[in-house]
């Protein structure tokens, strides 16, 4: 394999959560419906432009969802999957949870970002569950956002506290979705996923050649592989 | 039949022990909480409770899984962190969970309303909520198969009712009413205002009164 | 079997289209949601009283659908199951085809009214095909009612032009349904069918004996079994 | 994408011989008359067709099938007393006829939108429709097997749409046009008007844009 980390390394410091939210945001195709999940993928809206023209969906029975509601705009029933108070943009629409759902599943929308416990070299995703005796399960959304979105973005640390790698051969964790994630954004670089292996498009503050000693399955550079 | 009821307590009169109970709401929109109180006053018990979470904080549906009076719960999102109430009978082994993804919550539940037997979908594939589940490959995907859950009981919430039991709701409160609504054999709404025949838009009646069986205006 | 004629016949003469129709609409119960198929059913629309209370569903997505429209009220966009104009009442609701037949297929319909080819014993009902070479079938919403109204009412004529009874042992005609029917309103009898046999609710112009001439199954006598 | 378009004829171009193609509208109500004829006229064939009826007259459909251009018909109810153009070709054996109960028509169109892989139904169990179909007993009712049914595209009929592709229409219209929508990979919407975003009321929208890919005014 051929590591060209150069060409690669496109920050000299590893991302924080808000860089790392904004580098998502701006990888966004205009237009495109998106659904960014609960917790640290919500950021991803601070970064997104009017120009991009992005139409977020909520779960619980709206798309055209707009920023949080601060002050008087807070309204117990306009709140997003998280249960936080949103507020509405011009264009919104409400539906039932079927109906939600039905977008969901129904493939209709281009991306969901996701936080994670591991994504696996083929894109498998384990993050709903850690799967500790006694912890008690949650799935919400995860698994149909997981199946049903035409992309599958990841957000995440690459390491764990301990110093693992969370992007495995084979996830540990008990699965939320097989095969399904396309990319994972973590603050050391962003990994393209799929069934021919993992593509490293940009590395942050880090050779790839550094990044291949954190994680323990063969990397391919981009630059290498074309894409 | 419909019947415009005057008070939550006797509009929940009437549901037995051992039900199935769907409570609608997401977070606190749309959750009817007057007519929990009035499900938890009435004394019914060894209830099926259908809700997306397991109660929060101390109060509606919390209160009546720390009196006990819940043996089952069917939910996608128990986990909380103020689900004590859920947490110290779940660790004690005093309730059932039946956890399903909420997708596949909310198309049972549609299902249930609309005759269907069951059906194929992708949601949990290859998870261990699927396990023991009868799966198959269609079109080159895997599927696993789900069924309808019923209910004796829905309590659910709405914004407006008219004289004929047409219901509409309000913001992401809508969620699981619907569908709750149509899936139960017998159907209780509390509304903030009862309008009359003719005083909703039948372009934009979202829950056909043919599915709502008692009303209860909450103030 | 114990016939009881005589306190069965209820008519001196077998009952017109409108007669039965009038009947029909009397055995409903108020409140209830009906669904009134196409063809000779709807003619029960004209009977139903303001009192009654009764919802009418039509399949193409609509309940509390009024009588036929006329002159000016005529709405290209607002038809019937039968593609002819109607109106529509104060408490009106409009649906999409999947929710109106999620009404029909649902169980929550109280009672539909169909017409018929045959009906059996057990209740088969056979309306939608007469199963002739070259004829070209038509199926519309005739399973979906019969398989999901609680009750499911046939009105038609007890004879065929040729004399044969439609009520019959086991349907010859492609079938619609299976032990779906539990009435059956014709000009000269009105029959009651289940699981247990054929109860004879009344007669018009004819006594029982007559009508079990016509009829090439066992009938039993509303009377005799103390329905 | 969401497109404005200016004619009914750029708006079908893209339609390639051999598409799955579903037409919404009951009888008139709801029927894309003036894209049917701009498909007519632009020239796409081998077409497989979606739509309750198989065409009446000598109008949209009908001349459809008339010409030559439809190999297969998917629908409830074919017969009609003006269906004559269909009745030729079935009986000289030049299209093929897929009928089906038009609930599961419905049901089939709207999983293909919900991503749903099948599902068991009670309708037409036991009778000739449901040969060669999967079946199974389900709470002791006799249940057939159907799959959904997607196409490539699907020219409906709405009242208004707004800058977003919302979607409302109007009165028995509505038919199927909210279900096909979802159903098929690009979407065109003839409509009455267009209105700016936030013309429409949130609570009120029937087609969420998501469905929509083309919009074209129809005077």
């Amino acid at each position: 394999m051929s590591l060209q980390s150069t060409s690669l390394q496109t920050r000299d410091m590893p991302l924080g959560r808000d860089d790392l939210a904004r580098l998502v945001a701006r990888d966004i195709a205009p237009g495109s419906f998106v659904n960014l999940g609960i917790g640290q993928p919500t950021l991803v809206s601070n970064y997104l432009t009017e120009e991009q023209n992005i139409t977020l969906h909520t779960e619980n029975g709206m798309l055209g969802m707009g920023p949080e509601a601060k002050g008087d705009e807070i309204d117990e029933d306009l709140i997003n999957a998280g249960k936080i108070p949103v507020t509405e943009l011009p264009g919104a629409s409400y539906f039932h949870h079927a109906d939600s759902f039905a977008i969901m599943r129904g493939g209709h929308l281009d991306i969901c970002v996701l936080g994670a416990f591991q994504v696996s070299a083929t894109g498998d995703l384990a993050n709903w569950h850690t799967g500790a005796p006694g912890a008690i399960p949650a799935v919400g959304g995860a698994m149909d956002l997981a199946s049903g979105a035409k992309d599958v973005f990841v957000m995440m640390t690459l390491l764990t506290r301990d110093g693992a790698s969370k992007l495995v051969e084979h996830c540990t964790y008990p699965l939320t979705g097989v095969g399904c994630v396309t990319r994972v954004y973590t603050d050391k670089a962003v990994f393209l996923t799929g069934p021919d292996g993992v593509i490293v498009r940009e590395t942050f503050g880090c050779t790839l050649e550094e990044l291949q000693e954190l994680v323990p399955l063969p990397l391919q550079s981009a630059a290498a592989v074309g894409v | 039949m419909l019947n415009f009821i005057d008070t939550v307590g006797e509009a929940v009169a009437g549901i037995q022990d051992g039900s199935t109970v769907m409570i609608g709401g997401f977070g606190n929109a749309g959750q009817p909480f007057e007519l929990i109180d009035a499900l938890l006053d009435g004394g019914a018990t060894d209830l099926t409770v259908v809700n997306n979470n397991a109660g929060q904080g101390d109060q509606g549906l919390a209160l009546l899984i720390k009196e006990g009076r819940v043996r089952k719960m069917i939910c996608s999102f128990p986990r909380q962190s103020d689900s004590w109430h859920f947490d110290a009978k779940y660790h004690a082994g005093e309730i059932e969970l039946e956890l399903v993804p909420q997708g596949n919550l909310a198309e049972r539940i549609r299902a249930a309303g609309a005759g269907i037997g069951g059906f194929f979908t992708p949601t949990g594939y290859g998870t261990m909520l699927a396990e023991g589940k009868e799966t198959r490959i269609i079109d080159g995907r895997g599927q696993v198969f789900e069924t309808p859950i019923h209910a004796d009981v829905a309590l659910i919430k709405a914004l407006k009712a008219d004289g004929k039991g047409n219901l509409v709701y309000r913001k992401t409160a809508r969620n699981f009413g619907p569908i709750m609504a149509a899936a139960a054999k017998h159907t209780i709404a509390q509304v903030s205002e009862i309008v009359p025949i003719g005083g909703l838009d039948p372009e934009n009646i979202v829950t056909p009164g043919i599915y709502v069986n008692s009303i209860v205006k909450v103030a």
